[in-house]
């Protein structure tokens, strides 16, 4: 099976009103290509899963600029000016999870559990709307999974079949998002051949992508 | 070689540097917390987390790899003996109680250790990040903050009407004023700052406070 | 080479063999489901995860490395594209859905996919290890076992006796005289291996099943 | 400070019933000195929490064949006779914890959760005595963290600093008990400067190593 793809084939994973997770921290780690991919292929009503908007023109930032979102879900909207006054006029829906829940939600709703038990929110407005519970003398939130449609990493390196490496502090939400959506698409820096990688070093096993799109858009 | 000392900022980062201990594992919150490390004493070295996934964090060096940011998304780089990881482990190690110290700015903070610091509602929404993670999750929780609002309201209240970032998380609180250490019998003043006197930290703090009785009230 | 075949487990791992798709990202319990590659059509290559920590484990080439094993504790290989990673990460794996297939042997199936395969109260206690997991997580359970228990007695039950180590998981019990598929209304027999007739399952059969209208009964 | 330290220096951790992780699949990844050094420091009464008990004279095993265990938490005993004829004599409890579960308690133990729901178990005899939830139209069993005073880990590599690279399936549990633990102990076969592993290789940051013992007893 063929991963290495295209730009263009990208497209065809895109529906309106789709929900897709993007990887990045303000924008590093962000699949760049593939945000582009989102605004070319002319996809809105989005629900976009990010750990934050980043910044009007990079990271995730264009799909709220370009009005593609209707809801996000992330845990910092602040560098994204666009984000906060599309929120106030009720153009875009953003719900705030701190972003260690955030992490877990996606990694429970990748690793098949039904949620989590975390102290974080107890006693301030993240606990709204959440299921409380007592274990052992102590307050926790049960904060529920998260996944997706469509996926969008970025990594440093893979091969050929999509073994990843990433790269610094570029590696943030990508590794979880990687097991949360029922297509994984990465953009990656370098492609090398099966072997090329030592099994030690995979940070994300092959066995989770399902396509490759090579900085540049070189098709192998 | 550590900075002069010359504005309210100065003083509070100085102080709170001398609560982290060698070896500590720090987090610091963006702004004010990020200029500690420039007043810890000699022979006081600690470690940075940074949320965003690494172990190490130190002042950019040579380069600037666009792969390497702090929390804030600035350039940043590590230091010899850090480690990345993924925001999942980040986040255990912040909320798991491995971190010593987290340093965070406040807008508001109470008798009761309440804390906020990441909203205005109606005004300035841009999300909680990693902040209740940090407070709930961190063994101490420094607030480093200015001791009144830029209205000269005070900012160490009896209760806060801001929304919370965390409930009870507290331990210590450095203004330029004072020092306060909250306990479960409310705050208790461990110190002034160097020719603040008694009257003036009680006419800018809406919170009752009780004062260690060690302090000298000249 | 595909190997003869000369006994009932070979009988079954070849019957699933065919199950398997070129691709497949497989885990085998120990036993008999270790036979199933040695099977595979040609052109069907599958990628083995062993829950220990590994995909792409392999037959053991060359020199033993004692750092790898596969889940049953043996000296095995990892094939060129395999990846290491840690218990909780391979859970993830199995219990998230990201395996196809897992194939495991047992003790006892019955007519509504129950399994029972880890323990038989006061004989034996070998603990469940990775397998109320890989039934729960893996896509779809194809049980590997023998029709009958040495003593001649039906393992394809009405209802299981043992203690289960999934309840309603399995999609397909694979013997040495059929294949069932396990659906909503109950077993469906979907096929008797070489030579063997419909009176032989029904007489080995404790469980009662339906005839799926496409098997040719000669 | 200074973390190498010495097979003598590792009794002064350990005491009279206390609970002890130790990583380590069917003996591979097992701190064998480390497991030793438990045998004479003539401590007992302890709560072994690890994947299985290995065999009669390797990994864990020993532990249980020289009776020093009280209780095991564990996903399989069943390649060492002696526990399930301990178990049977009474001499020892074991609890038995599905291998998926198991892994995910002592996560929640080590990252400050306060449990996880997971599918595995609903319905088997692994769901007694454990509140049952339902989450949108599923059941999952609340599974509880698990903590240690001391882990016990077996590393490829460490610097001096702690920070360790594990090696093939040796890794198994050993990162995971590295966070739930009050004494986290590690013994490495190499000991290299800090600075020598690259940042992005780092497996186990050293902040959450407290002594690192080099194989064979070698003290810097």
């Amino acid at each position: 099976m063929n991963k290495i793809t295209s730009l263009e084939e990208v497209s065809s994973f895109l529906k309106d009103g789709m929900t897709i997770m993007a990887g990045g921290f303000m924008g590093v780690g962000t699949p760049q290509e593939l945000i582009s991919a989102i605004l070319k292929a002319d996809v809105k009503n989005i629900t976009l899963i990010a750990n934050d908007t980043a910044f009007v023109e990079t990271g995730v930032g264009p799909l709220i600029t370009n009005k593609r979102v209707k809801k996000v879900i992330a845990s910092h909207i602040g560098t994204n000016p666009e984000t906060g006054r599309q929120m106030i006029a009720g153009e875009v829906e953003v719900e705030l999870v701190p972003q260690g829940t955030l992490a877990e939600r996606v990694r429970a709703g990748g690793a098949g559990l039904g949620g989590v038990l975390t102290p974080t929110g107890v006693g301030t407005v993240a606990e709204e709307g959440k299921e409380k519970l007592m274990v052992d003398g102590r307050e926790y939130l049960l904060e529920k999974p998260l996944r997706a449609e469509v996926a969008l990493l970025k990594a440093y390196k893979a091969d050929k079949a999509g073994n990843l490496v990433y790269h610094r502090s570029a590696r943030n939400f990508n590794p979880l998002m990687a097991l949360a959506a029922d297509t994984v698409i990465v953009q990656v820096e370098q492609l090398v051949e099966i072997g090329e990688i030592d099994p030690d070093e995979v940070m994300t096993p092959g066995i989770l992508i399902d396509k490759i799109i090579v900085n540049g858009g070189y098709v192998s | 070689m550590t900075p002069t000392i010359i504005n309210p900022k100065q003083i509070i980062a100085a102080r709170v540097a001398r609560e982290l201990k060698d070896g500590n594992v720090v987090n610091l919150g963006i702004g004010l917390p990020t200029m500690v490390p420039h007043f810890l004493p000699e022979g006081v070295n600690v470690i940075l987390q940074s949320e965003n996934g690494y172990i190490g964090l130190g002042p950019l060096e040579g380069e600037v790899d666009p792969d390497i940011v702090n929390a804030g998304g600035q350039p940043a780089g590590i230091v010899s003996g850090g480690a990345f990881f993924d925001s999942l482990f980040s986040f255990e190690l912040i909320r798991g109680g491995h971190i010593d110290v987290t340093v965070l700015g406040g807008l508001e903070v109470d008798e009761e250790g309440n804390l906020a610091n990441w909203m205005v509602p109606g005004k300035m929404v841009p999300g909680m990040g990693g902040a209740m993670d940090l407070v709930t999750g961190a063994k101490k929780v420094i607030i480093a903050m200015e001791h009144t609002a830029k209205n000269g309201s005070s900012k160490v209240l009896k209760k806060c009407r801001l929304p919370l970032t965390g409930k009870g998380v507290v331990d210590l609180i450095v203004t330029e004023l004072a020092v306060f250490r909250v306990t479960e019998a409310g705050l208790l003043l461990e110190e002034l700052q160097e020719g603040v006197d008694l009257e003036t930290v009680q006419e800018k703090t809406e919170a009752s406070f009780r004062i260690n009785p060690k302090l000298q009230i000249s």
